[in-house]
């Protein structure tokens, strides 16, 4: 049977041939998709992702580059995915913070990590802006009180900037520094934060108490995981003579 | 081979009894046509006979011609109703309709209606096309007598037949007609259209549970438990009239009903009255100049026909028997103030 | 030579009907969604160079079990169907006592359904009454001479309506090519020509393109051929082989057209509400919308900070209103049934978004569609497999 | 031990000495990290409830009223709830320390206690129903029974502040205050219950009777010896009170035989109850009595704990219980009760019950009976400003996006303008 324009606005039903009845502009594409369709996927790929941030659609059209406009016009024709229950257009949305929870997450235990990260950021918030009543007028301005400044200079400060690299060479591994992506850097130091703070912890500190007073330390450079950083940042200049089996 | 054949017509018939023979391995297309052939013979006695033996692989049909078929003899504006007057199957011969049915099996084409089981296998309405309907609501007409003057509005209506059963009738396009919902009757009625005096009628209430809906005031019984819709009928007018006698008999055992057995609370000589009257005392004794003695019966009469102390009690049975909101509890309040001349 | 089924008489009826019954019979209906709204003629410029329709086959004789596959029908029995499919056509109209001149397919269709009620969840499989062309698939014609000798020199490669189209494709490019080279040489090649935009469109899909060629190719052939045609599409001066690529080619409907909101109504208080329904997972909403600035949210008659404690399912409620500015302008009164809260959350954001429709501009409604708003989740929970622990998990593996 | 103001709104199921333990190594982890707050948390450490707001109070009393813009919209400089009308409302005036300390010995609400710590002053917000209870309070007359005030509301409405509002009144016009601050806590979890010397049908509570009579001497210190007692109370074969002492004998006793003490905070209740609106020995004036129990509803209803073969016990064979009830009886004058009733830390009860008849149920409601229901609302559009500029005010909205108008949209939905949860979701911006 023939697939109409309405079979492909509809769910997506992976099919034998399906993954080929693709609207490819870019054909280059075909390689990848077919290797995309996995058992359960329900958008077929002319889905886009959503974009729920107001501001964009108020952007005049003189002012958008040339690969927005095209973007913004293939957006007109193309269905577009619904947004996730994460996702609002609410000013205080962050996509690191959700970032953060979902790493956070356990067992798909969402609103248990939220309510963690929430904390987290209360206390922050608490210690700052108590500090901040009781110093003198002279220091009031050097104490920053926002959570989540705080949060993003502290995840800034996590964040190594080279990598080490297993590569296997005549039956020997060597650790290689490698460049690290933002997406791979970004990751590690989230990741850091969370195992720091739940395996190095007291019994009885709750997670949010810990995570609060390490993040706190690391937006000021200080803490185990700053440290843990710069191990690795040691570690990659030892061996900074095996850079050249990068290729 | 011969054997086979010349074996064949016993066999045959053995068969169509049912019997199962295992022995005999006989080949299929010889069994088949010798007892197709057998059953032709006997329903129509032509003159044709058996079919010719040893003419085997030949691809001749021994199938008769059909006549040519009703329908295209038909005139584009015949009467159609008397071609299909009452419910029938569908017949493809008589149907002039270019209709098909089926599923399309890789870009083919549905069955045509020529031996199409699946036409034949849903309802149809070729008897109950709207012309074949208005041609009977034409020939009823005669028979039909006048609407009751009487009966000019719902609202009479329901005065005057305050019984109401409702049954559900089903169109199915199934295999079976039978649908077991179709044999549920429901009868309602508003209790204030039956005869019952204040205790009956709370005994019916009682009695009903939740089959009596407080808002609408209405009685819902429904019968189900019999096989026919008639005598779930006969069975929901029955339990009506039962619970109506039931309800005005009086029992022995219904001397005993308490306070906390009524079905509303009532404010008279209850706990609450009580408690209210016993501060408004101890403020009045405690109060200047308002008569230090009390504790007396015209007191009390005096002390619950004033207005405010009314006004409270109607708040708090308020509270008990329309249950608790934001409203019923506002009222309180305000009857709380004026009681205590805040 | 060359023969089309389709009936310039076709485009007489309404494409809507045309549409809607074409999705029964699929057969032919990729032919006719190629079609752009403004005309019913084909589209499709190329031509096969292939012989179409009529075969040798009889049909008066109907074999006991039809092979399976296409079947095959002589352009005599396509021809004494449509004479019998119009005769019918006044009978049905007779039945129903309506005028035979203007009974249109809808009015087939709909005494049919009046006819034939079947309850069949198949809607493909129910009784149809249609216009044989639009039954009969077109098929192709006998390939070689009285002689035995095939027609085309491709034809012993067994796809030889793929292959020439190949083959003339890629002359195309080649043709393309030398034409930019030429310009270059003169010094006339201008890096402004731009590739034709092919922005919000599609190629054809496999099955459209089987359609086409009347041929069953391979995913891999397929895949060729859209390379092909990608690298054509893509050279600077292909605007030259316009028709050609756009015949190939579909665009897409505007998906920004088609949000419509109901239109307002109002209550007996002259105020002006709207409502909608929406779902995910299991959870199913209605909201009603008022147009009150001090309404109250209530669903399913609890107050919303009540009935969602958790922050995310209250933002999750904002997101529409939030969206197009209009938090604190509105009464929603909600009914939601079924699924969790975070599934309920979600149901009434589509519901909320629905109803919002009917008080947004049409640039708004379009950015509610981009922002993922009006879409309804489509992600279920993914069902359990057998032999496995869960949808995805496996067993814990034990030697023995 | 201290009495923590309804801590179960923070954790229903948090053990007491848990929770003790948890404050200590939190505060210790304080410790390490910050060496500024030293200071304070050496003396925190103590763990008595009163030493922690002594602190509080010394620190909030040295930086902030010079600082304070005056012409803050959102803030009144009127420091005495007598002297707070209708143009007050929706305005945050601050309590002063040495206030919190005598009055509130227990600490106040939990998240309210933090808010204070972590602004460093104590600011309430006047609102509707504590100016209507004041205003009342001022017209009664005492020379009848005693008028109940029940404060209701939805969860997280500001019951409890408002009650607290109420009782600084009270406190400031020189009343004697007896105040309990959260009766769910009688009801359930309660670790050491004794069966009564004096009743064999009756339990006591010697923890929760000590820890009471604690906080009731902080507050009302000088009324103690004042009054005098006014028959023999005999607490044990050896141990008894003769008639005409003062009461402060008694209370002392209490403190240091935790054994009687429930006995004690009985015969205390009956002595205050007897005495009240009678002028004192030495020609004093006749005392006034505030009675503000805050979570009324579970002295009726059911309760967690178990007499010998688990079977459960009614909340009237306690004996605080017991003579709270007592005291919540109209039968005496000169005075006022003031109560609220809760659903956060009740037990039994339906999530989202907040009416009076339902929380308290068919024998409350009729024992109370006839008390004056004070509904308490969520904030007005006008309690909302001040209450975000407030915030604002106090650095606490931190969010660059939270100070904007589209910020402030979203908080008024997200939060419906309930105040608890208003707090909520700016504790994270």
């Amino acid at each position: 049977m023939a697939a109409s324009i309405g079979n492909f606005l509809k769910p997506w039903r992976p099919s034998y041939s399906a993954k080929f009845s693709l609207n490819l502009v870019d054909y280059s594409l075909i390689q990848y998709i077919r290797v995309l369709v996995t058992r359960w996927a329900r958008y077929n790929p002319y889905y886009l992702e959503p974009e729920p941030r107001k501001e964009v659609y108020n952007i005049p059209e003189t002012e958008l580059t040339e690969e927005e406009k095209k973007e913004r016009e293939l957006k007109a024709v193309r269905p577009i995915k619904a947004a996730p229950p994460a996702l609002t257009s609410s000013v205080f949305n962050d996509p690191m913070i959700s970032k953060f929870i979902n790493m956070m997450m356990h067992d798909g235990r969402k609103r248990l990590a939220s309510e963690i990260m929430i904390q987290t950021l209360e206390r922050m918030k608490r210690i700052q802006v108590e500090k901040y009543h009781k110093a003198p007028d002279a220091e009031k301005p050097e104490i920053d009180c926002n959570p989540y400044a705080i949060f993003h200079k502290a995840l800034e400060n996590c964040k190594p900037v080279v990598g080490l690299r297993n590569v296997k060479k005549g039956a020997k591994v060597y650790q290689v520094p490698t460049a690290l992506t933002d997406n791979r850097r970004r990751f590690m130091a989230m990741k850091w934060l969370i195992t720091e703070c739940r395996e190095n912890k007291h019994r009885r500190t709750l997670m949010y108490e810990k995570l609060s007073q390490e993040l706190l330390e690391a937006s000021a450079n200080k803490g185990s995981v700053v440290k843990k950083k710069h191990d690795l940042h040691r570690m990659a200049e030892a061996n900074r003579a095996y850079a050249h089996f990068r290729w | 081979m011969m054997a086979a054949s010349t074996a064949s017509t016993a066999i045959s018939s053995l068969c169509r009894k049912g019997c199962y023979l295992r022995g005999f391995q006989i080949p299929n297309d010889v069994y088949t046509r010798v007892a197709y052939s057998r059953s032709m013979s006997i329903n129509n006695n032509t003159k044709r006979g058996f079919p010719r033996r040893g003419n085997t692989g030949s691809s001749k049909s021994v199938l008769r011609e059909s006549g040519e078929p009703r329908a295209l003899k038909m005139a584009v504006d015949q009467d159609w109703t008397s071609v299909y007057p009452t419910a029938a199957p569908f017949k493809s011969g008589s149907v002039p309709l270019s209709v098909r049915m089926g599923y399309p099996m890789k870009r083919g084409v549905p069955p045509d209606r020529k031996g199409n089981l699946e036409l034949i296998k849903i309802p149809n309405f070729l008897h109950l096309t709207p012309a074949a309907i208005k041609k009977h609501c034409e020939a009823l007409k005669p028979f039909c007598t006048e609407w009751p003057q009487a009966l000019d509005s719902d609202a009479r209506c329901e005065e005057l037949f305050p019984i109401r059963l409702q049954t559900r009738a089903f169109l199915f396009a199934g295999m079976s007609q039978r649908q077991p919902q179709a044999r549920v009757v429901r009868l309602t009625v508003k209790l204030s259209s039956v005869n019952l005096d204040d205790h009956a009628r709370k005994k019916l209430i009682k009695l009903a549970g939740v089959r009596y809906d407080k808002e609408t005031d209405t009685l819902t019984l429904n019968a189900d438990r019999c096989p026919l819709r008639k005598q779930n009928t006969d069975y929901a007018m029955y339990l009506l009239t039962v619970l109506y006698h039931e309800s005005w008999k009086v029992e022995v055992w219904e001397q005993e009903k308490t306070r906390a057995d009524m079905e509303e609370y009532s404010w008279e000589d209850s706990l609450s009255q009580r408690n209210l009257l016993d501060s408004l005392r101890r403020m009045q004794w405690a109060g200047p100049g308002e008569g230090g003695a009390g504790g007396g019966a015209g007191d009390r009469a005096e002390l619950l026909a004033s207005p405010e102390v009314q006004a409270y009690g109607e708040s708090i049975s308020r509270i008990k028997n329309k249950g608790e909101s934001e409203g019923t509890v506002l009222q309180y309040r305000e009857a709380v103030k004026r009681l205590l001349n805040l | 030579m060359l023969q089309s089924v389709r009936h310039s008489d076709m485009a007489a009826s309404s494409r809507a009907v045309m549409k809607s019954f074409l999705r029964r019979c699929g057969q032919c209906w990729s032919l006719i969604s190629a079609l752009p709204a403004e005309n019913t003629v084909l589209r499709l410029n190329y031509v096969i160079p292939v012989r179409m329709v009529s075969v040798s086959k009889s049909t008066g004789f109907r074999q006991r079990n039809p092979p399976s596959g296409q079947q095959k029908f002589t352009l005599e029995f396509v021809k004494k169907q449509i004479e019998e499919f119009n005769l019918s056509k006044r009978h049905l109209a007779n039945i129903m006592g309506e005028d035979p001149e203007n009974f249109t397919q809808e009015d087939i269709d709909r005494s049919i359904v009046y006819l034939f009620p079947s309850a069949l969840f198949e809607k493909k499989a129910r009784p149809i009454m249609k216009h044989p062309d639009l039954i009969f698939p077109r098929q192709r014609a006998v390939q070689w001479d009285p002689d035995g000798r095939p027609f085309h020199y491709l034809f012993y490669t067994g796809k030889q309506s793929y292959y020439s189209l190949m083959h003339d494709t890629f002359a195309k490019v080649l043709e393309v090519e030398r034409y930019q080279d030429r310009l270059l040489l003169k010094g006339l090649f201008s890096q402004e020509v731009k590739p034709i935009s092919l922005a919000g469109g599609r190629w054809l899909s496999k099955d459209e393109f089987e359609e086409f060629l009347v041929e069953t190719i391979s995913d891999q052939d397929y895949t060729y051929f859209l390379q092909l045609i990608g690298r054509l599409s893509s050279l600077p001066y292909s605007s030259l082989e316009k028709e050609f690529i756009l015949s190939f080619h579909k665009q897409l409907d505007v998906q920004a057209s088609k949000q419509l909101g109901q239109p307002l109504e109002f209550d007996q208080d002259g105020v002006a509400f709207s409502s909608a329904q929406g779902r995910r997972k299991t959870a199913e909403a209605t909201v009603v919308l008022r147009d009150i600035s001090s309404g109250k949210i209530t669903i399913n008659s609890v107050d919303y900070l009540k009935y969602f404690p958790s922050l995310q399912d209250r933002l999750q409620l904002m997101f529409p209103l939030q969206f197009v500015g209009r938090l604190g302008r509105h009464a929603l009164e909600c009914t939601v049934t079924g699924g969790g809260h975070s599934a309920q959350a979600g149901a009434l954001r589509l519901a909320i978004a629905r109803a919002l429709l009917s008080y947004v501009s049409e640039s708004e409604k379009e950015s509610m569609r981009q922002a993922g708003l009006l879409t309804s989740d489509p992600r279920l929970k993914e069902r359990k497999k057998p032999g496995q622990a869960g949808a995805r998990r496996k067993f814990t593996w034990k030697k023995r | 031990m201290r009495i923590v103001w309804a801590p179960e709104k923070e954790a229903l199921a948090t053990h007491f000495v848990l929770n003790v333990i948890i404050n200590c190594t939190t505060i210790m982890a304080l410790h390490r990290l910050h060496f500024g707050l030293r200071q304070t948390v050496t003396q925190t450490r103590s763990l008595h409830g009163s030493g922690l707001i002594q602190q509080l109070g010394s620190a909030a009393v040295e930086p902030e009223p010079s600082v304070r813009p005056k012409h803050a919209i959102f803030r009144t400089a009127e420091g005495d709830p007598a002297q707070h009308s209708e143009q007050h409302l929706g305005q945050y005036y601050t309590l002063p320390p040495a206030t919190i300390r005598s009055l509130f010995p227990q600490g106040l609400p939990d998240r309210f206690q933090k808010q204070v710590k972590t602004f460093n002053e104590c600011s309430m917000m006047v609102r509707e129903p504590a100016l209507e209870i004041i205003s009342l309070l001022k017209r009664a007359d005492y020379s009848k029974p005693p008028i109940h005030y029940m404060l209701y509301g939805e969860k997280g409405t500001g019951k409890s502040l408002s009650l607290c509002h109420a009782l600084q009144y009270c406190f400031s016009q020189g009343w004697l205050i007896l105040c309990v601050p959260d009766a769910h806590l009688l009801v359930k979890n309660c670790r050491e219950i004794l069966p009564s010397a004096f009743n064999s049908s009756r339990y006591d509570q010697p923890m929760l009777a000590v820890q009471w009579l604690r906080n009731f001497r902080t507050t009302n210190e000088h009324f103690l010896s004042q009054i005098k007692t006014t028959r023999r109370y005999v607490w044990t074969k050896r141990e008894s009170t003769e008639e005409g002492r003062p009461l402060k004998e008694i209370v002392e006793h209490g403190l240091a035989r935790a054994k009687s003490s429930s006995d004690v905070v009985g015969a205390l209740l009956r002595e205050l109850r007897l005495q009240v609106g009678r002028p004192l020995e030495g020609g004093q004036e006749p005392f006034r009595l505030a009675v503000a129990v805050d979570g009324v509803n579970s002295l009726w209803g059911r309760t967690t704990l178990t007499k010998e073969r688990k079977i459960e016990m009614a909340p009237e064979e306690l004996t605080l219980v017991y003579n709270l009830r007592k005291m919540l009886k109209q039968d005496w004058s000169g005075g006022a009760i003031i109560t609220a009733v809760s659903q956060t830390g009740a037990l039994f009860k339906p999530n989202f019950a907040y009416l009076p008849h339902e929380l308290l149920g068919e024998e409350g409601f009729v024992s109370l009976e006839p008390f004056l229901p004070v509904p308490v609302p969520v904030y007005s559009d006008k309690e909302f400003e001040s209450c975000y500029q407030y915030y604002i005010d106090r650095n606490w909205l931190q969010h660059e996006q939270s100070r904007t108008e589209d910020g402030k949209k979203e908080l008024i939905f997200l939060s419906d303008r309930n105040p608890s949860v208003l707090e909520r979701v700016c504790a994270s911006l």
